[in-house]
Formats: structure tokens, C-alpha cells, sequence
């Protein structure tokens, strides 16, 4: 019995980290149609962000400050990434818009630099990041059940940036203006939208929430030059499955492979459990090719 | 195609490809056993760049899963050469994987025949299922090209999860000879570049033949608009499905020439990062012309074998940043660069590629 | 169309001729077609000329191994100018010839075939995954090379062109499991990255489990890379082993100590002895969730060797105070060594007289006495079972006392029998 | 029912996420006829035309084509080799291939890839597709890349794409939109031209245009029919009247998709 709330408990937890992996993407590909290869490199950039506010705290803060860092290290990867993104969107993903597959190929390009300059500036090992103390340890639920901290942090972060993001996206003038432009670009642009800008504010914020899931990512797993690869696939399976453009549907495609991911895990082992997972993407994409939750619409292409 | 006049240019033209060939044919005259069998590999990998310049490069489809294809050519043959070394008992690996008896379907592989068709066929019947299956759900465009990343990811996994069937993965090495003449000498070595050169000749001219085909002119119409091409009556279904199977199959090709080279196959050769190489080469090289993708292949790997080992980071610096460039500035590649100048400089017809770049 | 054609054909004609030009220019043009039958001993001649030694050193300086490799490389760099500094080999220098795998098997052979065909190197060291050494192994036998790899690995391999500096399973394994089942409990859970060093050494545990008494209570594995274990630890929390074997790879190890203490179990309530953790890995996982837990090696930074003080005290000197030393890089730092001492005895490079004069070769080495076994061209190697302290070092609990005699094929334990590889 | 009837489009009803395009329209079309589909933005005419090529599945009604196949349980390319003909209202050419290429593929033929792949041009089809180029004005420009065409030329081109296809139904979505008067002019010929021999439903806006040629015209508002007869006709019609002219009009405009 304790087993099985366990296991839900897991699951939910490995979605939870899905869809924080997965959101920023949802922003880039579901609703700029760039598919952004380097999305696991910005996760990266966020863990190492959470890397460097830690040790700013331990060179230049006493110790009794330290616990706190990881309340900073949040904004701080939102940020840095949003930066990065930023520079990426200015300096090459505005000559890629309506080239899907060509961004794909050129972010894989940046992808590849970034991890090449993350060995070069940190080295190529892992670097360890200790968690703060307040994370450390879990819930008790009943005998042999614990819901260790972290993960219930993680699923707290992940309603916060949706609720956010909702708010941004639904209810906030950067939102609507965001919305025109990815639903009809010409029509916005003559309204006196900023395009340019528009583009480059939603690339930043799907950039900076990738940088939040780097540092969520690390409490959980290593912290090196490759952490973005390990991401990436499952990433896009999640905002494929779920369906390009609506927010629901990438919440619904990470709880599916979360769950599924999980449960097949338990049953077979770790390998057997991703194919399985895989394999169900790619039947159930054969069945519904546009996703969970799909847009309907009447354009051509 | 229609037999034309020999004007000057077309005997120029078929001039070149003649003097290449015979540079090609005639390189074990003059390059060291070492670099003939690099050249070797990457003639082998050449042949895959053409596969892949079919579909991606005339057809439009995006496939990030060639390095299966190729790595299951390349298991078909590495397991006939493993039993031809192990002489018909089960492999090394078999053993410290606690199996005895070699599996059923490793029998058939003892013979030469069957593993080469089967190094073709096996590739060629999974690209065709499976795009008998997405393209007839019309799943186009990016999403085949994730379906592709997530077959690549299944593949590997079961490749590696299997150990005692597979070699996990170590892969499969350790090889002594083909048909009983031995891998390691000079002799063979030389036969099986020539074999390679022969191969890649063949099916360069294949290549030609589809594209210059209606069928080809097809797969550019598909490339340019899969819905109008529906109206006007073709399925397009069909169509991608074959050329994606005739390009898997070509991909398995190539990868059984690069065992017999290499002298070694493992999962990480099937990975998604060797298969966007793969693509990389043809973006290039150039994507839409045959013979772009080819040299494209060649070179990248000549450069990254001359240099990859003299500046490690350096290289991957390179090979990222240039990516980049090549997607974003050079959608044709190298070659369509030199074609692009010719442009210039005659302006007979309008570019108009360019139209196509939405970003103004 | 025609005139693209033609542009096209002058492209191709350029780029051959790079390429064939560049095949071409790293040679003399007549020298290889007559001579390839003896190309090997031109090889070995060619090295020792010139009053300098060529040697390859060949790990990945790239790709998701270059973090283990790489501190190999310095290892065996800072040994090479060692020897230099005292005088060289036969009064000659050490020349390295770096080549980077790339994390790539196939690039591992072509390198080797490179170093030993192209650069006449005299030897090589090079490799760490099991699978780049069956990569390099026909190599080396067509080529007649000789290779020196530095990593403990699965066993059940003796090349006759392959020295094995690392551990065997009976000099990390089968005594750490020997151990365990006196020390810590019987029932065992074993765990590994789905390659095959930990599959091969998990058979050798089922089979002395049940030999020795010990019970198997969970065995699985996860993909290279993988990094969510919430399901796994579920798993191993049901099965309740006192021992958790560990032999997962890299940054595995990471998320899933991470995890396992977020679970709540620490090393009081279940030991995990890991055989893939060693001080390097230690500093990338984070002290906080290791202490506590054990590893077997040969050699860690702490052991206490009057050679190991130098050795440590001069890799911090020369690569940095912050650096650690670790097991594969004092074997990577032996092989040259032992190689050096070798050639010395024989009085040649040239491979099958350095492999005689190498038979019972002895050394003093870092982690204490070593000697080269003649029969299996591995080494005797004493095995060493530490804790993880806070300080990121290891305390050692357990040793062998004397070094343990190399057996690869086992063939000393009677429950090994069905584990022989078949051809 | 009449055999003469080609086409015949009964209570056809399109649904987009519950917004209703098309309700129960009905629509006849003989041989040889030539009928103009009129109708305020968002009337759902652009989606009849999609019902009858086989874009759109409708969710209810049933299209027959020459009064025995029930075309809605057909594919799209299927539809097309029966002969039914499509021009959509922006150029879609292969701006890639080279204007002689674009009228090759488009060319009635086995369309099998065994054919395609084997197919060898014949004197005759040189011949037509040299016929279709005159045709079109386009002779000039055989190897150009079609994309570098204008946009008068690319129409022209589709037009002749189609007619090489040589269907028994041609649908023309706003033909002549984008043209100069000139063009426009020329375009009205050739539909002359074509219409005697085929069939063909035109969607058009441009009521000179449409009043140039004596035919029977459709009014769709809404995705209802709402009024069928000659141009007079419906002309002298009050509610089409109100349609074009009156309140709804700005309900309509907020609906487009154009």
C-alpha cells in the first residue's frame, strides 16, 4: 500500500519536473513554432547559475546566511537565462522564424558551443551544489512513506511559474500583445505591436523558466556540462504529446509520460520503462498527430 | 531523361566526374594504407549523406534517426563477421553475458548473403513502416523529425539494454575476416576502398537517376507544398514513404561498408548526436544537390579528423558555430554558395530563395 | 542547370584534392606499399631514432568521458615528464602524441590504428570504458601495438598486446563482496548503469553470492545518463538489502546518492559500496550525501605509501591545490612507469622485447608494491575497501595486506566456472 | 435526380470547434455548367469548395460526383484523380521547380511512383504542355523558377496546372484577385475558354468581373444558400441586398479568416 502512494507520489514528482523542463519549451515551440535545441543548454546556464550564487554565499556571506542562497538562486537563473536567451533570440532566432526545422538544426549548432564553453569556463566534471538545509529531509505520511522536501518544492515551483505564467500570458498587457502577435503577426504588427519586441520578450521568458527547471535540477541530479542532453528529448515528447500552443496540454503530456514513466519503470525496469514510455508517444502521436490538445485550424499549413 | 546535345559544358561536366572518379579510383596508388582506410570510412559516410540529401534535401523531411538505419546495416554485417571470427560458436560477448547457445536469429547470419541483404532490407522494412504509418497520418515537418529522435532513443536503449543479444554497449568488434580473407591485410583493405569507391559511384548515379526522374520532380513539389501536391492528385503518402525507405536502405548500405572499415559498431554510432552529424554534412556540403551532400560529408570528416585531435574544444567551437552559420546564412551550403555566386554574376534567373526567409 | 553542374564539378574537383592532398601529405609516398608486412618494426626502429621516444597518450578529451579522462592524461603527462627530468628512457626523451577519442569507440580504433601506423608510436596508453578497449583491441593485435589501460574493468580479457594497470574483478570485487557479506550483511541489491562493466560484474556477484552464502534480493539497471531514482528507490526500500552493490557510471551516481538521501536512507540504514565512485566523482556528487558510504579500490589519495606522498604532493604542485588524485589516475601514472622501467631492461622499444623484459616487472608504485604477472600481462594489486569522510577523503577500512595476484578468468574460484567466455 | 448533374452537394454542414461554416447547403451543378459562388467574407464559400476537394470532411451530408461516388469518404489526391480540379485564392505553385516542371507533374498521367519513376516525356505531352504554356502566356518563361514569377503569372500558372490536369470539375477560388485590370481581362478569356468543355465553380468577389459572364450564380451568407439564379437575379434579390449592403456586415468582417 505504501508502496503504491509512493509511487504516485513519484510519479507526480517526475511530472512535475517534466513539465518545469518542458514549460519554457512550450513557450518557444508552441507558440513561436522555433524549435529551440539549446533549450537543455539553458537549463544548464541555470544550474550553473544556482552554482555561482551558491558560492557567492560562501565567499562573501556568513555561513549562517548560506541556507538562504537558494532563495536568490531562483530569480538569479531566471534571469541569467532570460539574458541568454535574449542574446540568442536578438542574434539568431529572429533570421529563423518560419524555418522550424532550420532552427532546429542551428540552436542544436548553439547547444553544442554553450556545453563546449560551460567545460571550458567550469571544467568538464560535475560540480556539486549542497542544498539548503531547509529542503533537506521530507514528510512523513505514514510508516515508511517520505515525501522528501525537494520534490514538494519542486511541484510548488511548477504551479507557481504556470499560475505566472497563465497570469502573464491571460491577464497582463505584455501577455495580450504576445498572444496577437503569435496568432496573426502581420495583423498585430499594423495595430502598432512591436513584433521585434514581442518575439524577443517571449523567446527571453521561455529561456528564463528553462533556467528556473536547471535550478530545481539541481537538487535532484548532477550539475555539469551535459545535464542539458539528458533533457531535451523528453522535453519535446512532453510539448508534442501535449499539443502545440495551449499551456493545458503540455500539463497534460508531462502527467501522462511522468506517470507512465513510473508506473512502467516499477513494473519492468529503467530501460524497458523509457522504450515503453517512447513507444507509447509514438503510437499514440500515429493516433492524435496533433497532440492531447490540439488547435484546430483552417489555414493550409 | 532526354538524351542532349555533348555541348563543351556538358563535356566538361562529364569530364570532372570522370577525372574524380579515377582520383578516387587510383588514390590506393598514391595515400598510405592508414589514410585509405579513413578515406574509405568516409566515402562510407559520403553514401549515407546522399540517403539523407533525398529525403531532406529533395523532399523536405527532416530525419534525425538515419544513424539507425546506418547502425543497423552495421550490425547485419558486424554479426556475420563476428560468427565468421568465432567460427559459427556464440561471440565473446554471449558468453560474459551468461548466454550459451548463440540465438536463433544469429544463425542465419553466419552467412554472407543473408546478412548483406538483411543489412539492407532490415533498415529499409523499418523506414517503411514506420512512414507508412506518419506519413499517412500526415505527421510532417518537425514532428517527424522528434517521432525520428524518439525512435533513435528506443533503438538505443534496446541495443544497449540487450546485452547478451547485442553486445551492448561495447557493440560488436573484435573481427578477423571476410569471406576468409583477412580484415587486417593491406589487400583487403584496398579491395574494399575500391568496393566503397564502386558503391558510392553507383549510387550517386541512382540519386541522379531519382531526381531527375518525374518521381524526383515530385519530391521537390512535395518539398515545396505537400497539400497542393494532393490536389493536383498524387498521394503523397506514397511518395515519402518510398523515399524514405529507398534512403534508409541506402543508410544501411553505407553502414555495412563502414564495419568492414571501422571493424567496429556500438550504440553510440546510432545515437542522436552521430545522426544530427549525419545531417550536418549534408546542410554543408549543400542540401539539394547530390553532390554537395557527398563532399560535405567527406569533408567535415577529413577536417575532424585532422583537427579534432589538435584542438579538442577548438573543434566543437567550430563545428557548432558553423553549423549555425551554414542553417542561418547558408540555407544551400557550400555548394549553394558557389551556385549563388554564379548567379551573380550572370543573373539569368532570379533568386528567389531568399523569398522564402519570412524573418523580413 | 548545366552551369550549376559544371560549378558543382569544380567544387568537387577542389575538395578532392584537399582531401587527397592532405591523405597524401602525411606520408612519403613510397614508403608504405612495399614495406606493410613489416610495418610494425619500422614502426618500432622509427621510434627510438632521433634520441627521442614517441609515445600515445589516447583518452577522450571530449564527449561525456573527457571528465574521467582527462585527469588521466594529466597523470600520465606529469609521469612522462618525470621520467624526461631524470634523464629519459635509454638516455632518450619522451615525446607524447595526444589523440582525442572523443567518447567514440570507432574513433578510439582509428586513433589507435593512427598513433601505432602513422606516428610509429613506441606505445600507447590510452582508453577507459571497457567498450574503447574492445575497440582498440584488434587494433592492436593486427598492428602488433601494445597498449597500457589504466581502469579497473570486468575481467575475462588477457590480449597478448594489453597491459592492464587497473583492477581485475578479484582485486576490486570479489573481496569487496567477500567483505561485505562478513562485514555488512547478506542480502545484497545490485545496481548498475546498463553497460556492460556492470552486467559482467554482476554475474561474477550472483555467482559468488551463492557460494558464499549471500542472497540476491534485487538486481536493475538504468540507462546511461539516467537521473530520476525515485522509482528505483522505491524498489530497493521493498526489497530491504543490507548492501546496495553499486556499480553505476558517472553522473548516475550523482542523482541517485542525491536522491537515495532525500529518501531518507542514509549509510547507517543501508551500506552501498560503490566500485565507479572515487575521490574525483566525489567532489561532483557532494560530500553531504556520500559520507558515510564505501567504495573499493587499489589506491586512494590517502593511502598512506611514502611514493604516493610525492605522488600527490606533485600533481596538486602541478596542476593545483584544489585537484584530487584517484585510483585510475595513480594507474595511468604506474603505466608509464612500469613501461618506461620495461624498455629500460630490455634495452629496445620494440614491443615483443619490452613484453618479456615487462614479465614480473616490479615497481614501487603509489598504492604500494605492484609487479607485472607474465602470464595475464595484469598486475598484482593490493584491495583497498574505504569510507567516505567529510572531508571528501577516503579512510580506508579494509585492505588485502599484500598484493592480490591478477586473475581475470577467475579461474581460481571454483564458482566462476560457467562464467568463461565461450570462444 | 438528373444524370446530367456532374456535382451534387447535399445538406452539407462543416463544423470548426463548434463554430458551424457551412449548414446544410445544397448545391447542383450540371455539365459543362459554369457557376459563380458569391457571398459577404466568412458565408462559408472557400469551405464548400474545401468540402467538394476534399480538405474539409463535412460532418454531415454527403457530395456526389457524377452521380455515383460519395466523394466525402474520399482522400484528397483520390478526388483529384477522379477530376476534380482546385485553384486556392493564393498562388500555390512549387516556387522551386521551374515553371515547364511545375505543368510536367501536374500533367494528367498514372501518378503511381512506379510510373513517375519510369515516365519518359512523350512527344504528345511535350506538345500540350508547350500548348498550356501558350495558352498561359508563359512560353517566354519555361525555365523559370516559378516562385519568380509575379503574382498575375503564378495564377495563370496554377490555372494552367490545372487545366493540364484535365478534370471534369475545376474550382477557382477568387481567380483573378491581385490582378491588373489587364490581367483580369485575359483571365475572363481563358475562363470563356474553359468553360466549354468543363465544368467549373468560381468564387469571386468582384462583382464586374462575375457580371461579365451570363451564368448562374450562387449567394451564400452565413453557410446557408441564399439565393440562386442569374446575376439579374440576384441582383434584384432584397435580402442579398441587405447582406451585402446592411448591418450584419460588421459581424461578418470580425468572422473572416481571409
Amino acid at each position: 500500500m505504501e508502496v503504491y502512494l509512493l509511487q504516485l507520489f513519484n510519479g507526480l514528482s517526475i511530472s512535475s519536473i517534466l513539465l518545469l523542463v518542458a514549460l519554457g519549451l512550450a513557450i518557444t515551440f508552441g507558440l513561436m513554432k522555433v524549435i529551440n535545441m539549446a533549450h537543455g543548454e539553458l537549463i544548464m546556464i541555470g544550474a550553473y547559475s544556482t552554482y555561482l550564487t551558491q558560492n557567492l554565499f560562501n565567499d562573501y556571506l556568513p555561513e549562517s546566511m548560506f541556507d538562504w542562497y537558494f532563495v536568490l538562486a531562483v530569480p538569479a537563473s531566471f534571469v541569467i537565462a532570460f539574458i541568454f536567451g535574449l542574446i540568442l533570440e536578438m542574434s539568431l532566432i529572429r533570421f529563423l522564424y518560419g524555418r522550424p526545422l532550420d532552427s532546429l538544426l542551428a540552436t542544436w549548432g548553439v547547444g553544442l558551443v554553450l556545453q563546449q564553453l560551460a567545460r571550458s569556463i567550469f571544467g568538464a566534471p560535475n560540480v556539486a551544489v549542497t542544498s539548503p538545509s531547509w529542503l533537506d529531509g521530507g514528510m512523513k505520511i505514514m510508516d515508511g512513506t517520505l515525501l522528501p522536501y525537494k520534490r514538494l518544492f519542486i511541484i510548488a515551483l511548477v504551479i507557481a511559474c504556470l499560475v505566472s505564467m497563465y497570469f502573464y500570458i491571460y491577464r497582463s498587457h505584455e501577455g495580450r500583445r504576445m498572444r496577437a502577435v503569435m496568432q496573426n503577426r502581420d495583423m498585430a504588427a499594423c495595430l502598432g505591436v512591436s513584433t521585434r519586441r514581442v518575439d524577443a520578450m517571449t523567446f527571453a521568458i521561455g529561456s528564463g523558466i528553462a533556467g528556473v527547471a536547471g535550478c530545481a535540477l539541481t537538487l535532484l541530479g548532477p550539475i555539469g556540462p551535459s545535464l542539458g542532453t539528458y533533457y531535451i528529448v523528453d522535453a519535446f515528447m512532453v510539448v508534442v504529446l501535449g499539443g502545440v500552443g495551449k499551456l493545458v496540454g503540455t500539463v497534460l503530456g508531462a502527467t501522462g509520460i511522468g506517470m507512465f514513466n513510473t508506473l512502467f519503470e516499477y513494473w519492468t525496469n529503467a530501460s524497458l520503462g523509457k522504450v515503453l514510455v517512447f513507444v507509447c508517444i509514438v503510437a499514440f502521436l500515429q493516433w492524435k498527430p496533433m497532440g492531447l490538445v490540439a488547435m484546430r485550424t483552417r489555414s493550409l499549413d | 531523361m532526354r538524351l542532349q546535345k555533348l555541348t563543351p559544358q556538358r563535356l566538361w561536366i562529364l569530364l570532372g566526374y570522370t577525372a574524380a572518379a579515377a582520383a578516387l579510383f587510383s588514390a590506393p596508388l598514391f595515400v598510405s594504407d592508414f589514410r585509405l582506410n579513413l578515406l574509405a570510412k568516409f566515402l562510407a559516410f559520403a553514401i549515407v549523406a546522399l540517403g539523407l540529401d533525398l529525403i531532406w534535401g529533395y523532399t523536405g523531411i527532416l530525419s534525425l534517426g538515419h544513424g539507425i538505419f546506418f547502425g543497423l546495416g552495421a550490425y547485419a554485417m558486424a554479426m556475420y563477421l563476428k560468427l565468421e571470427a568465432s567460427g559459427g560458436k556464440p561471440p565473446d560477448f554471449m558468453g560474459w553475458s551468461g548466454l550459451k547457445e548463440l540465438p536463433l536469429f544469429w544463425q542465419p547470419f553466419q552467412h554472407f548473403g543473408f546478412a548483406v541483404v538483411m543489412g539492407i532490407a532490415i533498415p529499409a522494412l523499418l523506414a517503411l513502416v514506420l512512414g507508412y504509418f506518419t506519413f499517412r497520418n500526415r505527421i510532417r515537418g518537425v514532428y517527424f523529425t522528434i517521432l525520428t529522435q524518439a525512435l533513435v532513443i528506443i533503438t538505443t536503449t534496446l541495443l544497449v539494454g540487450q546485452q547478451a543479444f547485442t553486445g551492448g554497449t561495447n557493440g560488436v568488434t573484435g573481427y578477423s575476416s571476410l569471406l576468409g580473407f583477412s580484415l587486417g591485410s593491406p589487400d583487403t583493405k584496398r579491395a574494399l576502398y575500391l568496393i566503397t569507391v564502386v558503391v558510392l559511384i553507383s549510387i550517386f548515379v541512382l540519386c541522379r537517376f531519382v531526381i531527375g526522374s518525374r518521381f524526383g520532380k515530385v519530391l521537390r513539389a512535395i518539398r515545396d507544398g505537400e497539400n497542393r501536391v494532393r490536389f493536383i492528385g498524387y498521394n503523397p503518402a506514397t511518395y515519402q514513404m518510398v523515399v524514405f525507405t529507398l534512403s534508409a536502405a541506402i543508410a544501411g548500405l553505407a553502414g555495412m561498408l563502414f564495419v568492414l572499415h571501422v571493424g567496429i559498431i556500438s550504440p553510440s554510432m546510432l545515437g542522436i548526436v552521430p545522426s544530427i552529424e549525419m545531417v550536418l554534412w549534408v546542410a554543408i556540403g549543400g542540401r539539394g544537390t547530390l553532390i554537395g551532400a557527398a563532399l560535405g560529408a567527406i569533408l567535415m570528416n577529413w577536417a575532424k579528423s585532422e583537427f579534432s585531435t589538435a584542438y579538442p574544444e577548438g573543434w566543437l567551437f567550430f563545428m557548432g558555430a558553423l553549423f549555425v552559420v551554414v542553417v542561418v546564412f547558408m540555407p544551400k551550403g557550400v555548394a549553394g554558395l558557389v551556385g549563388q555566386l554564379k548567379f551573380r554574376r550572370k543573373r539569368r534567373e532570379p533568386e528567389h530563395e531568399r523569398v522564402r526567409n519570412p524573418a523580413v | 542547370m548545366k552551369k550549376r553542374l559544371f560549378y558543382q564539378f569544380s567544387l568537387l574537383l577542389v575538395a578532392l584534392t584537399l582531401v587527397l592532398a592532405g591523405c597524401g601529405s602525411k606520408n612519403e609516398p613510397v614508403s608504405t606499399k612495399e614495406e606493410t608486412p613489416k610495418a610494425t618494426e619500422a614502426a618500432n626502429t622509427g621510434a627510438s631514432t632521433e634520441g627521442e621516444i614517441k609515445v600515445g597518450i589516447l583518452h577522450s578529451q571530449s564527449g561525456t568521458m573527457a571528465i574521467s579522462e582527462v585527469s588521466v592524461i594529466d597523470a600520465e603527462l606529469m609521469a612522462i615528464d618525470e621520467i624526461n627530468a631524470a634523464g629519459g628512457v635509454m638516455g632518450k626523451k619522451i615525446v607524447p602524441v595526444i589523440e582525442d577519442g572523443a567518447s567514440d569507440w570507432p574513433t578510439f580504433a582509428e586513433k589507435a590504428r593512427k598513433l601505432i601506423s602513422e606516428d610509429k608510436v613506441a606505445t600507447v596508453f590510452g582508453g577507459w570504458t571497457s567498450a574503447s578497449r574492445k575497440a582498440m583491441k584488434p587494433v592492436f593485435e593486427e598492428l602488433n601495438g601494445l597498449l597500457w589501460y589504466p581502469v579497473q574493468y570486468e575481467g575475462l580479457e588477457s590480449s597478448p598486446n594489453i597491459f592492464y594497470t587497473g583492477a581485475t574483478t578479484n582485486q576490486q570485487i570479489v573481496p569487496s563482496v567477500t567483505w561485505l557479506l562478513e562485514n555488512r550483511g547478506k542480502k545484497f541489491y545490485l545496481l548498475g548503469s546498463d553497460y556492460v562493466f556492470p552486467r559482467t560484474a554482476n554475474l561474477v556477484i550472483k555467482e559468488q553470492l551463492k557460494a558464499e552464502g549471500g542472497e540476491l534480493v534485487g538486481e536493475e539497471y538504468t540507462p546511461l545518463g539516467h537521473t530520476d531514482y525515485s522509482t528505483l528507490i522505491s524498489k530497493i526500500k521493498e526489497a530491504k538489502p543490507d548492501v546496495v552493490y553499486n556499480t553505476l557510471n558517472g553522473d548516475s551516481n550523482v542523482a541517485f546518492f542525491k536522491q537515495l538521501k532525500d529518501a531518507g536512507i542514509t549509510a547507517k540504514d543501508i551500506t552501498t559500496l560503490s566500485v565507479s565512485v572515487a575521490e574525483e566523482e566525489i567532489r561532483g556528487i557532494g560530500v553531504d550525501v556520500l559520507e558515510g558510504h564505501l567504495a573499493a579500490w587499489n589506491y586512494y589519495q590517502t593511502t598512506d605509501t611514502p611514493a604516493n606522498k610525492t605522488f600527490v604532493e606533485n600533481y596538486k604542485k602541478k596542476y593545483g591545490a584544489e585537484r584530487v588524485t584517484a585510483d585510475p589516475i595513480e594507474a595511468g601514472y604506474t603505466a608509464v612507469y612500469l613501461w618506461a622501467a620495461a624498455v629500460e631492461k630490455a634495452g629496445s622499444t620494440e614491443v615483443d622485447k619490452v613484453k618479456e623484459a615487462a614479465k614480473e616487472l616490479e615497481w614501487d608504485a603509489p598504492e604500494g608494491k605492484v609487479k607485472i604477472d607474465g602470464a595475464t600481462q595484469h598486475i598484482y594489486k593490493t584491495v583497498r575497501i574505504g569510507e567516505v569522510q567529510a572531508d571528501g577523503q577516503f579512510k580506508e577500512m579494509w585492505n588485502s595486506g599484500e598484493a592480490v595476484k591478477p586473475d581475470p578468468y577467475l579461474k581460481g574460484y571454483d564458482w566462476a566456472a560457467s562464467i568463461q567466455p565461450t570462444e | 435526380m438528373k444524370e446530367s448533374a456532374i456535382l451534387q452537394c447535399d445538406d452539407v454542414t462543416v463544423e470548426f470547434d463548434g463554430f458551424k461554416a457551412v449548414q446544410g447547403m445544397n448545391l447542383k451543378l450540371e455539365k459543362g455548367e459554369l457557376r459563380f459562388l458569391i457571398g459577404p467574407n466568412g458565408a462559408g464559400k472557400t469551405t464548400m469548395l474545401d468540402v467538394i476537394c476534399g480538405k474539409v470532411k463535412p460532418s454531415a451530408g454527403r457530395v456526389t460526383f457524377d452521380g455515383k461516388v460519395d466523394i466525402t469518404r474520399k482522400k484528397e489526391h483520390q478526388i483529384a484523380e477522379l477530376g476534380i480540379g482546385r485553384k486556392f485564392q493564393a498562388p500555390s505553385i512549387f516556387p522551386s521547380m521551374t515553371v515547364a516542371e511545375n505543368l510536367e507533374i501536374s500533367m494528367r498521367q498514372k501518378r503511381t511512383v512506379f510510373a513517375t519513376l519510369f515516365a519518359k516525356m512523350a512527344a504528345e505531352e511535350r506538345e500540350r504542355i508547350e500548348h498550356q504554356l501558350t495558352m498561359i502566356g508563359l512560353q517566354d518563361k519555361t525555365a523559370w523558377r516559378a516562385g519568380g514569377l509575379s503574382h498575375g503569372e503564378k495564377q495563370w500558372l496554377e490555372i494552367g496546372m490545372m487545366l493540364l490536369q484535365e478534370p471534369e470539375i475545376l474550382l477557382l477560388d477568387e481567380p483573378v484577385a491581385g490582378m491588373t485590370d489587364k490581367e483580369t481581362e485575359k483571365t475572363g478569356e481563358l475562363l470563356h475558354q474553359i468553360a466549354r468543355k468543363r465544368s467549373i465553380v468560381v468564387v469571386e468577389h468582384d462583382m464586374e468581373f462575375v457580371r461579365n459572364f451570363a451564368s448562374k450564380v450562387t449567394v451564400m451568407h452565413e453557410g446557408r444558400l441564399l439565393k440562386e439564379g442569374s446575376m439579374d437575379e440576384v441582383q434584384r434579390d432584397d435580402r442579398v441586398a441587405e447582406v451585402y449592403l446592411g448591418k450584419r456586415r460588421d459581424a461578418d468582417v470580425s468572422r473572416s479568416t481571409a
